[in-house]
């Protein structure tokens, strides 16, 4: 991740696939981490942190459909429909069971992980277009399942009030009890999934990714590792669902629409197909966007405009800016603002011997 | 960057903020455009006339997009930035905020929409719905039949069309009790989303079911659908009556407009039309500063909705600062003067509201408009129904949330 | 009539694959050019037609002239215009369109619409078989057949000159040999310029009036179609003949710099 | 069998056949697209609300009839559609399919916030001199905004139909279709050809925006009429006109059946539910869609 490559030699290939190759990387490390265990904490607002934790769940959600589509190549519009398993079925452990939240939340993760693979298994006829909007159909189906079964909903409101998680008796409710709690889950999503793709399925991944047949060809069983990246794309979602539940005190499949798996694919594209780093870049970006935009308008946009008018264009200025991002990272930097990030650090790469 | 912004907010002497969530985008969209501007109007004219007892209100929006994330972290901002209360869109945005709004002792509105049990103030301390919740609108529809058709329902037929989600599923208990308790026949039909074509469900409750009346339940596209649907199967309008999501001018002018719908019965918590003192007010000052009204307030049902809730505000302010004599009031103190706000009428916009800590609903009252010429005369005075099967279904459904809880 | 006057073409401003040639194809003849596998060839041919520019291609340096005008700026559907049409190997017909649709599609570039009914008879009197199947998605017939439909269909845009690539490609013997009947008529009876680029070096000569070869991106060697027959190196490399029954030592010494002249 | 609400069935299958026919007309504008340049546009639904929009606008703002605003429509989305295919798609031709997918939907975002603050957040009507009255046919009663539509709808998929199969620039755009690099061989122009799918897009956007938006009002919601295309087109084929028509023909029955019949067993809305699994079993069955053609892969 963090690269000053100048007097530093491998001598084995261990060295070479070390998660952090460099002993800057280390240092950049422990210092980002130092930000995130104390500074952010103990600086940010209560507010600032509410947005802190939103980016910290949608890292989450954002690094499980880049292992599916950045990764493996295979598109889902239907990820919204996943988190909603995975907050459903936490919810249910935790209202019926009171089951502590860290069994809720990998049951969550399990119980779209085979969602996922349900939904995952026309993957090996179909592929492209006709995949992507069978996962939109996977969506819809979810949504009307648990609309209709209210063995599942918990009752024609289709809402399921969680109290907050307890961790070793402490109950977590305010945005600063909650920032730890997710912080640790985002953390453990950026690690495992670096440490995924350097295993053999995560090169199994890429291969069909950029070749499924010549993958074949080379002895990779398609099918099993298509159905691997839907299982473990969509535990993140699932977990990612269960978050969100445990964030918001409700389970509610209304707020997993197609509005959200669409979402998460503009937060892997503007961070960057198949990049850990920028799915969190693009999380933090979509997540914050909203936010900036309206500050922004607010503050400074009385010059212009009369705050009438302000109040309309906020919000539609912001859809104009999501969609016109997207567009706009797809055509000019494909590689999204993990690709920006890069040539800034490319720089310091060679540094100080940057010629 | 932001926390300078939040500090600059603060600074501003004798202002009172509130949170306002909006859905100027999203799929509700068609309701945010028209009820935002009408909350923020009556907000300037109060301001106008030198605000409540020297204080300023500020009511900050944010677009949610109808999205649950966006609301909570809008409602923490607004709190951070000192907030006495928060206007809420939407019911699971409702759902989200409630345990919220609970822990910080923050009072907040959902008029017209959210969670029915929270009627019970003794349950939901901090939520106030302040109009009629989907059950006393269910009941009050099914009262409506019961005397547009001579004053019984025995043995007759009636069709309740609803979007199938859960805010379109949240009356059918009810109506489903009523049904019993009065004796006709029920059959529903669902209208799934995005509800852009619910032609085989008219065709159904028209040609097949025949019912005797039809409540209708949907938003977005089908409620104006239903209504061209229903009159080209020679249905007769003055045989529907729709909830208080399904009667808009929009849904009018989706139909096909005002000649297509004679005879509909809509159902308001808020008056419709603009013949009412504060809309001549605003448009007076309107005038003063030579700027035309806003076109939103020609969609009188949202726009005077949001009327209505900026109307609420200023009033449980009004009081709560009588409680503080004058002094900025806390979240707690707004609580308490939205439970004094007694036969509020707002000259006739609004119902004779009165909200007390054990009636958050405010009574549950509404009025039927029915379309003629072009616009909505009222039907019938201020009226609720059944009210003693409401108030106990809160509380009962309230003692079962707490016990879950 | 068509003349490459020493061109370079480099892929995707990287790879170099042409290095400089020079051919000339004179009106009415059939002109061979022959190679090896990536030997250029291909690439010549889209040189000429323009087709470089949709592969990142371009000629970077010398000219492509035809009848006096230069080409190598022009985009394939005004080089089509102009009479010259390009025929790709491996029988690239329209799969989903019916035998006459891809002739139609053929004649697009026609300006005298009310004719293009009669042309199409005209092929199917040439290749009496895509007759009886001219309502048949292109896609079901055999190979052959194939190679007929492309030929005629290129013949819808009454061209001047033809870049025919590999026809004999994957067809069996009396295939071929119908097939380079058909081209020789078509030089006979219509005076169609030809570029002929083959592998099969026999066929292509006996039918050709002049032959270039390429190896790696330049010609090595060029002639009329008869003295190239008679070429050693092109007997031994493309004709599969041998000079004398025996080898011997000496002589994989010389093949060796042969060989090695070619390449140079 | 013979109890069977014979006359109902009769009533929601005509009712079908008739919204069939209007979903065939939207699926069309993306099949157009997909066929000739390969490439997948989720904004179609947003298409139609813009073409609604534009339409409402020339009627209300600037006072024109009806028939001026609709051409006006067509014209602004052809217009639109053309400058689309430049700036958007063309950067984007050989990319993946992902990379167009995202690009079409963050387009989609674009119009709904650009549509609002152009033409504001409230219902608009497209006044067609269509009759409110219903044509009774037997058992049947047709709204004649329906029939309108219905016939419209067809009348265009067979004349697109007519010109794909039978016209020059049809048959070239079929071979474009088929195969880019030698249809460019054969002298075709490719570029103007993707240019033509697009506004041909724009064209049957633009009609669809005007029948929809007369039968539904037009706002942001208009666009939510693009989810329903969906299934059609998978059903029938995503590269088929024919498959355009069955697909729509086959979701508007099954629709209305389903409401009709199923609905009151399993107390909830079918209606959106059944196509997206019928599609699904389709997709099992033959991947490509009833009338699609396979698609050979090449290493």
């Amino acid at each position: 991740m963090f690269h000053s490559e100048t007097g530093v030699f491998k001598t084995s290939y261990a060295a070479d696939m070390a998660l952090l190759p460099l002993p800057v990387a280390r240092w950049a490390v422990l210092g980002i981490a130092l930000f995130f265990l104390f500074v952010v904490p103990l600086v940010f607002s209560a507010y600032l942190l509410t947005l802190v934790n939103l980016v910290l769940i949608a890292v989450v959600g954002a690094i499980g459909l880049d292992i599916l589509t950045g990764y493996t190549g295979q598109i889902s519009i239907g990820h919204g429909g996943f988190m909603s398993v995975g907050a459903y079925t936490a919810a249910n452990l935790i209202v019926r069971l009171g089951v502590p939240f860290w069994l809720a939340i990998p049951a969550g993760g399990l119980m779209a992980a085979l969602i996922g693979i349900i939904v995952g298994i026309p993957s090996l006829r179909i592929k492209g277009i006709y995949l992507a909007i069978a996962t939109l159909a996977s969506q819809f189906i979810i949504a009307w399942t648990i609309n209709h079964v209210t063995w599942i909903s918990g009752g024609i409101e289709a809402s399921i009030q969680v109290p907050p998680p307890s961790v070793f008796g402490w109950k977590l409710q305010t945005p600063e009890q909650l920032y730890f709690f997710l912080l640790f889950f985002a953390v453990l999503a950026i690690v495992a999934t670096l440490n995924l793709m350097r295993s053999r399925i995560g090169r199994a991944f890429i291969a069909i990714r950029d070749q499924d047949i010549a993958a074949e060809i080379i002895g990779i069983n398609i099918f099993r590792y298509k159905l691997y990246a839907f299982a473990i794309s969509s535990f993140y979602a699932g977990v990612t669902g269960v978050l969100y539940t445990y964030y918001l005190g409700i389970a509610n499949y209304e707020q997993f629409g197609i509005d959200v798996s669409i979402n998460y694919l503009a937060m892997i594209i503007i961070g960057g197909l198949g990049s850990v780093l920028g799915a969190v870049f693009g999380a933090a970006f979509i997540t914050i966007l909203p936010e900036a935009t309206r500050l922004f308008l607010t503050h400074f946009g009385g010059v212009l405009f009369s705050q009438d008018t302000i109040r309309t264009l906020v919000p539609n200025l912001t859809l104009i800016l999501f969609g016109g991002l997207i567009i706009f990272f797809l055509i000019v930097e494909p590689e999204g603002l993990n690709r920006l990030w890069r040539n800034i650090r490319n720089y310091f790469r060679l540094w100080p011997f940057s010629y | 960057m932001a926390i300078a912004f939040a500090g600059l907010a603060q600074a501003e002497d004798k202002t009172i903020l509130i949170g306002m969530q909006c859905d100027r985008t999203g799929p509700t969209q068609v309701v945010g455009t028209m009820l935002c501007p009408g909350t923020h109007d009556y907000i300037d004219l109060i301001n106008s006339q030198g605000g409540v007892d020297g204080w300023k209100i500020d009511a900050s929006e944010v677009d949610t997009a109808y999205q649950v994330p966006p609301a909570v972290e809008e409602y923490e901002h607004a709190k951070q930035q000192g907030a006495v209360g928060i206007m809420i869109y939407g019911t699971p945005q409702t759902e989200a905020l409630n345990q919220r709004l609970e822990q910080d002792k923050m009072p907040g509105t959902s008029p017209g929409f959210g969670i029915a049990a929270s009627g019970d103030g003794q349950y939901y301390p901090y939520l106030f719905p302040i109009a009629a919740n989907y059950w006393s609108q269910g009941a009050a529809a099914v009262k409506f039949a019961k005397d547009q058709l001579g004053g019984s329902l025995k043995g007759k037929k009636i069709a309740y069309i609803f979007y199938d989600n859960p805010a379109g599923h949240e009356p059918m208990p009810v109506i489903e009790e009523l049904s019993k308790v009065e004796g006709f026949q029920l059959q529903t039909f669902a209208v799934p989303p995005p509800g852009v074509d619910v032609s085989s469900q008219v065709l159904a409750i028209a040609q097949e079911y025949r019912p005797d009346f039809v409540i209708d339940h949907t938003f977005g596209k089908s409620p104006a659908l239903i209504i061209k649907g229903l009159k080209q199967n020679g249905y007769p309008l003055t045989h529907v009556v729709a909830l208080v999501w399904a009667s808009g001018e929009a849904d009018i002018m989706g139909a096909g407009g005002w000649s297509v719908a004679q005879g509909y019965n809509t159902m308001q918590f808020a008056g419709a039309g603009e013949d009412y003192p504060v809309i001549k007010e605003i448009q007076a000052m309107y005038k003063k500063e030579g700027k035309e009204p806003p076109a939103a307030m020609k969609s009188t049902v949202y726009y005077n909705r949001g009327v209505q809730q900026g109307a609420l505000w200023v009033a449980a302010i009004k009081n709560a600062l009588t409680l503080t004599h004058g002094q900025k009031p806390t979240p707690t103190d707004v609580k308490k003067g939205f439970e004094m706000i007694h036969d509020f009428t707002l000259g006739g916009l609004n119902a004779p509201l009165t909200i007390t800590a054990d009636d958050h609903e405010g009574g549950g009252w509404v009025k039927i408009f029915r379309v003629k010429d072009e616009g909505f005369v009222p039907e019938t005075q201020w009226f609720r129904a059944y009210r003693d099967l409401i108030v106990d279904r809160e509380h009962k459904t309230a003692q079962q949330m707490a016990k879950a809880n | 009539m068509l003349a490459l006057n020493n061109i370079e073409v480099v892929y995707d401003n990287a790879i170099l694959v042409l290095r400089g040639v020079s051919l000339a194809a004179k009106a009415g003849q059939i002109t061979a050019l022959l190679g090896a596998n990536g030997a250029g060839k291909t690439t010549t041919l889209k040189a000429i037609s323009g087709l470089l520019h949709s592969e990142r291609g371009e000629v970077t340096k010398g000219s492509v002239e035809f009848a006096g005008e230069r080409l190598d700026r022009l985009p394939p559907h005004q080089v089509v215009e102009r009479g010259i049409v390009q025929v790709f190997e491996g029988r690239r017909v329209f799969a989903n369109l019916t035998v006459a649709e891809n002739l139609t599609a053929g004649a697009h570039t026609r300006r005298d619409r009310g004719t293009v009914k009669d042309s199409i008879d005209r092929i199917f009197e040439m290749f009496p078989a895509l007759a009886e199947r001219h309502n048949q998605a292109a896609g079901y017939l055999s190979g052959g057949e194939q190679q007929m439909l492309v030929i005629g269909r290129a013949l819808m845009s009454n061209p001047k000159m033809v870049l025919l690539d590999e026809p004999s490609l994957g067809l069996a013997p009396q295939l071929i040999e119908e097939i380079f009947a058909v081209i020789r008529r078509l030089k006979e009876e219509r005076h169609l310029t030809v570029l002929l680029v083959e592998q099969n070096a026999t066929l292509a000569l006996t039918i050709a009036d002049h032959g270039y070869v390429m190896e790696n991106g330049r010609i090595v060697l060029e002639g009329p179609a008869a003295a190239l027959q008679q070429n050693s190196d092109i007997k031994e490399f493309y004709l599969g003949l041998n000079e004398a029954g025996a080898r011997k030592s000496y002589r994989e010494v010389k093949h060796y710099r042969r060989r090695k002249r070619w390449l140079g | 069998m013979l109890d069977l609400p014979w006359r109902f069935i009769a009533i929601l299958l005509a009712n079908g056949l008739l919204v069939g026919s209007m979903y065939a007309l939207v699926a069309l504008g993306f099949v157009l697209i997909y066929k000739a340049t390969d490439a997948i546009n989720f904004a179609q639904g947003e298409f139609v609300m813009f073409a609604g929009f534009l339409a409402a606008g020339a009627t209300h703002l600037a006072g024109f009839p009806w028939w001026i605003s609709a051409l006006l429509a067509v014209l602004g989305m052809v217009v639109f559609a053309f400058g689309l295919e430049r700036v958007v798609l063309r950067p984007l031709l050989g990319r993946p399919i992902i990379a167009v997918i995202m690009a079409t939907l963050g387009l989609g975002f674009v119009l709904r916030g650009v549509a609002t603050l152009a033409f504001g957040g409230g219902t608009q009507t497209i006044p067609l001199p269509v009759g409110d009255e219903p044509v009774l046919l037997g058992p049947l009663i047709l709204p004649p905004i329906q029939l309108v539509g219905a016939g419209v709808s067809l009348a265009f998929l067979c004349g697109f139909g007519w010109f794909f199969l039978k016209s020059r620039i049809g048959v070239a755009m079929r071979a474009v279709a088929d195969s880019q690099q030698v249809a460019m061989a054969m002298g075709i122009n490719v570029r103007r050809y993707f240019a033509l799918a697009w506004a041909l897009a724009g064209v049957v956007s633009a009609l669809g925006g005007v029948l929809w938006g007369a039968m539904l009002g037009v706002d942001n919601q208009l666009a939510l009429v693009g989810l329903k295309v969906f299934p059609v087109m998978i059903l029938g084929g995503l590269d088929s006109i024919l498959g355009a028509v069955v697909g729509g023909l086959i979701v508007g029955v099954v629709e209305s059946l389903s409401a009709g019949f199923l609905d009151p067993l399993v107390g909830g809305g079918t209606k959106d539910f059944i196509p997206y699994l019928l599609m699904i079993a389709v997709l099992m069955v033959r991947p490509e869609g009833i009338f699609g053609r396979r698609r050979i892969e090449r290493v």
